[in-house]
């Protein structure tokens, strides 16, 4: 008997703890529970860097990868892992500082754990959080379309019940939006699986990464554009995303972080891995994901400009950077991979921290519309502090990390010696200096603040300072993560190693 | 645009999306015809067919969704869970799930009462039957446990006095949960199969077609069963149950 | 007389057209009915559809159900198992979306008395 | 007769389903729907799938139909209560 550490445990783990959970209400450890698993598997996914780096690895499940389904952690999957458990921690992390009553050192603590109108913290959401990540993880991980699938609807239902879970009006809207999109997006993506394997009798994305070429052209045509229907829904982009802002809008800020930081990162890498998987010449799709990509970014910045609601202007900025990714993703090159991966990184610090700053004042004025944070910055300024950092992260300005990975997005275009990517990066960041500006003015006004909710404790910063400590170290020293980040990009582009590593075959 | 009649906006607008959806469906229907006819000549599913006697099981599905694509059946119950656990929130009235008296807007009638006396037992010996014979005949976990939890649903509609007991229910699906889950970390560190979900029980071929074979499958359905049970049964619990006090003063009002 | 509608590709055919009917009868129903149950009952259409182009395109007609029993001893000439595995993951997930929309819907509209996603406008600025 | 029977099944499927989705009765609509299942029973049996046959019959038309059943109970039977 032998204690193996495989990938496995990424979804196990959580699976298990989310089963037990009525163990966990009696022994009134829910919080801890939900901290420390994504604290321990994001050490996991730290402690597998050194392996990795050498060769991908392969979990198998039960029989052998063409056959059944198989695990893949390589260098691009075992990042993103990291960053969905590194995120998840931090939520829950902030989930449980931020009352007033129940930082850790307070005996009272438990008395409210079993309180029900202390929503984020009661059992339905222990386990929808924590089945959102793993779902998020399994999307990434898994080397099986179908069990893709089924991985999609984990974190799929989650995030419909976790919009929901406020229960009132607008929450209730909102979840029932996200659930019809979400479904008919399901069914337009379960749908080109089964005519794939239809045609080619496979599940294994690398078996069919293999046969693909050989499905008629107007069949592969059909069944790319029903994949780009579902998982463009899904990943947010132009003009399947015009749903996002309600969903945003109508779901509680922290759980609103993890769409943002997570949900639409585990989407965005499924499509430009089949992407770069199925197709074996990536450039075909270039010019169709880069036009979506930029499409999307203009246009989410310019709606942006006009909102007149905090969290509404944040899910379009969103939607605007997860265009900058599919821009630069779509290009293809080892370059702008590699300056995308960190984008996606930067993005799920900068939008956590924002979106964490967003349930701290709306707790604060109990609304977040842009006529109601005057004087925000006198009210609380450590949370304008931090709001103003998190802008300056968007915008991509030294020494923040956004600075660097924007930096190296252009200079893989520049070396491209493709410009017109560049111009439009560049008026999206001035759109953006635009929009975020408006705001900090607010903060700033000299109107004296009209504050109603409660005042936090100062615990809840903690995690917050934690992000933005993560934002300078990664623009002051990228270096740090860079040879990972290239690897990811080479493993992410690498289809060769993959059919090599799965299959035993050259292409 | 305002003197047309709303009726008549509505009949273009019904029109036109009728033949939107013909003209995808001629299309999908021109590009499946000339090329998807053909079916599959080989794929993964001839392969696993041919190596199924592997498992002793006499249904190639069981195996297949147990086994070879057990990971699969995995992420179903837990999608399954999450809907349970997202309708027990919806519908979770106040503080604490206070067990209200059911006010139903009229008695079940005698024939009902009867007829579920007689059905209750019945369904539920068929429901442990499908499940206990998922290897063996069609069916399995999935379909027995929602034929037991259909079970519990009539008898909560005959008698407005029968609950399930959330606890228990609870209790249940955990275990089932948590059992699903061990079973594949069992595999997992046991030298013998060394793979999550792996079949460590002992499954001679010699012993396909009884009770007693195909090693972890038919326990691995057992747990399956009962946690669909548990969970399609606190569904239709949850959708059954009355209104909480506050939200039924608003109701009445909109009525 | 009907023999010829027996033989594989025409078998394949019927159920192609049949299939594709009813997904995009339901395809009709999304885009055209504003109530949410009317929105639900499309979905659950559109996925049957799909489920069925599944299991009949990979079925072959004289190909018996991947069962042994009173005289099949072998697994050969056995319709293809996978299909029908995922189908049965497939039809479970999709009750399981259904029930939880279904909730959302009757608590919204306890809420609110809309049925329609006509009236969801709350979240607009 | 294979080919037949499925004509026949389809015909029963199709006919289901416009009832399901054109009817104003939500009731009706619902009674639709699990036609349009017990018609997939037939077909999947049709295609040496009992197994999904029987999924079929236990979640779609039964559990599915009582999940629809509490809907329209809940949010009353007529289809245009607030859309006009």
């Amino acid at each position: 008997m032998t204690l193996h550490f495989t990938p496995v445990w990424f979804i196990a783990v959580p699976l298990l703890l989310a089963f037990l959970s009525p163990l966990w209400v009696r022994l009134r450890l829910l919080m801890p529970i939900l901290l420390g698993a994504h604290v321990a598997l994001f050490a996991l996914a730290l402690s597998w860097i050194p392996t990795v780096r050498v060769a991908p690895l392969l979990e198998t499940i039960v029989i052998a990868p063409p056959l059944g389904i198989h695990l893949h952690l390589d260098a691009v999957s075992l990042l993103l892992v990291a960053l969905f458990n590194l995120a998840g921690a931090l939520v829950a992390s902030f989930i449980w500082l931020s009352n007033r009553e129940s930082h850790p050192f307070n005996a009272a603590q438990d008395r409210l754990f079993d309180s029900a109108q202390d929503r984020l913290r009661g059992r339905p959401a222990f386990i929808l959080i924590l089945l959102l990540i793993a779902g998020s993880s399994g999307m990434v991980l898994t080397g099986d379309l179908f069990n893709l699938y089924v991985f999609l609807e984990i974190a799929g239902v989650s995030a419909y019940a976790l919009t929901a879970l406020r229960r009132d009006k607008s929450a209730l809207e909102a979840g029932l939006k996200y659930l019809i999109i979400g479904s008919v997006a399901a069914i337009f993506f379960l749908f080109a699986i089964v005519l794939l394997y239809l045609q080619t009798g496979q599940l294994n994305m690398a078996a069919l990464a293999r046969d693909f070429a050989g499905i008629p052209a107007p069949m592969q045509a059909l069944i790319g554009l029903l994949m780009l229907i579902g998982l463009g829904i899904k990943a947010e982009l132009f003009p399947f995303n015009f749903w996002v802002p309600d969903i945003y809008r109508g779901s509680d800020p922290e759980i609103t972080a993890l769409f943002s930081g997570v949900l639409v990162k585990a989407f965005l890498f499924v499509l430009f891995h089949l992407v770069f998987l199925l197709l074996a010449d990536p450039t075909v799709a270039r010019t169709w994901l880069m036009a979506l990509g930029a499409t999307t970014m203009l246009v989410a910045e310019a709606v942006a400009l006009r909102q007149q609601d905090l969290r509404r202007m944040l899910a379009y900025s969103s939607l605007g950077q997860v265009g900058l990714i599919t821009l630069a993703l779509g290009f293809a090159s080892e370059a702008t991979t590699a300056g995308a991966l960190f984008h996606m990184v930067n993005h799920t610090l900068i939008k956590l921290l924002l979106f964490l700053l967003t349930a701290l004042m709306l707790r604060r004025f109990l609304s977040v519309r842009l006529a109601n944070l005057q004087g925000l910055g006198r009210a609380m300024p450590l949370a304008a502090g931090l709001f103003v950092l998190g802008a300056l992260a968007v915008l991509g300005l030294p020494p923040l990390s956004g600075f660097a990975s924007k930096l190296w997005i252009l200079k893989g275009f520049a070396e491209a010696r493709v410009f017109w990517p560049i111009a439009l990066i560049l008026l999206a960041a001035l759109l953006e200096a635009g929009y975020y500006f408006r705001w900090i003015k607010v903060f700033y006004a000299p109107e004296p603040p009209v504050t109603a909710g409660q005042p936090e404790g100062d615990w809840a910063y903690a995690p917050l300072l934690l992000i933005a400590g993560l934002l300078i170290l990664l623009g002051v020293a990228p270096f740090l993560l860079e040879d990972w980040f290239v690897q990811a990009a080479k493993a992410l582009l690498g289809r060769g190693a993959i059919l090599e590593s799965v299959l035993g075959v050259q292409p | 645009m305002s003197r047309v009649p709303l009726r008549k906006r509505f009949r273009v607008q019904t029109l036109l999306l009728v033949l939107l959806c013909g003209w995808l469906l001629m299309l999908h229907l021109t590009i499946l015809l000339n090329h998807g006819l053909d079916g599959l000549t080989t794929g993964v599913g001839d392969t696993l067919l041919a190596r199924n006697s592997e498992t002793a099981s006499a249904n190639a599905v069981t195996s297949v969704v147990v086994s070879y694509r057990g990971f699969d059946t995995l992420g179903e119950v837990t999608v399954l869970f999450l809907a349970a656990t997202g309708v027990g929130l919806l519908f979770a009235g106040g503080l604490t799930p206070s067990p209200v008296p059911r006010d139903r807007d009229s008695h079940p009638n005698e024939v009902m009462v009867t007829g579920t006396r007689l059905l209750f037992p019945t369904l539920l010996m068929l429901g442990v039957y499908v499940v206990l014979h998922g290897h063996l005949s069609p069916g399995g976990g999935f379909q027995g446990g929602v034929i037991v939890a259909t079970a519990f649903f009539l008898r909560m509609i005959a008698d407005p006095a029968f609950t399930l007991d959330h606890a228990r229910v609870d209790f249940y699906e955990s275990l089932s949960g948590s059992g699903f889950v061990l079973f594949g970390m069992l595999g997992l560190v046991l030298v013998s199969t060394a793979s999550f979900l792996g079949n460590f029980i002992p499954h001679p071929v010699e012993a396909m077609g009884q009770l007693v074979s195909a090693g972890v499958i038919p326990l691995i359905y057992l747990l399956v069963g009962i946690k669909v049970g548990a969970e399609v049964g606190a569904i239709f619990q949850d959708m059954l149950e009355p209104d909480p006090a506050p939200d039924h003063a608003l109701a009445a009002r909109e009525l | 007389m009907l023999e010829f509608l027996d033989s594989p590709r025409v078998l394949h055919g019927i159920y192609l057209l049949g299939s594709l009917m009813l997904f995009f009868i339901g395809l009709y129903g999304l885009l055209a009915k504003r109530h949410l149950l009317k929105i639900f009952v499309s979905i659950e259409i559109m996925e049957l559809a799909v489920y069925l182009i599944l299991i009949a395109l990979a079925t072959s007609p004289g190909e018996t159900a991947p069962i042994l029993s009173d005289g099949l001893l072998t697994f050969t000439g056995m319709a293809d198992p996978i299909p029908q595995a995922l189908t049965l993951t497939a039809i479970v997930i999709g009750v399981a979306v259904t029930a939880l929309g279904t909730s959302m819907a009757i608590q919204y509209h306890r809420l609110t008395g809309h049925v329609g996603v006509d009236a969801m406008t709350e979240l607009k600025d | 007769m294979t080919g037949l029977l499925a004509i026949a099944f389809f015909a029963w499927m199709i006919g289901a389903a416009i009832m399901a989705i054109v009817q104003s009765d939500l009731l009706q609509s619902a009674l639709g729907l699990s036609l349009l299942s017990l018609g997939a029973v037939g077909q999947f049996f049709l295609l040496q799938a009992p197994d999904v046959a029987l999924t079929e019959a236990a979640i779609g038309a039964a559990a599915s139909s009582f999940v629809m059943l509490m809907g329209v109970r809940q949010l009353g039977r007529t289809e245009r209560k607030d859309l006009q």
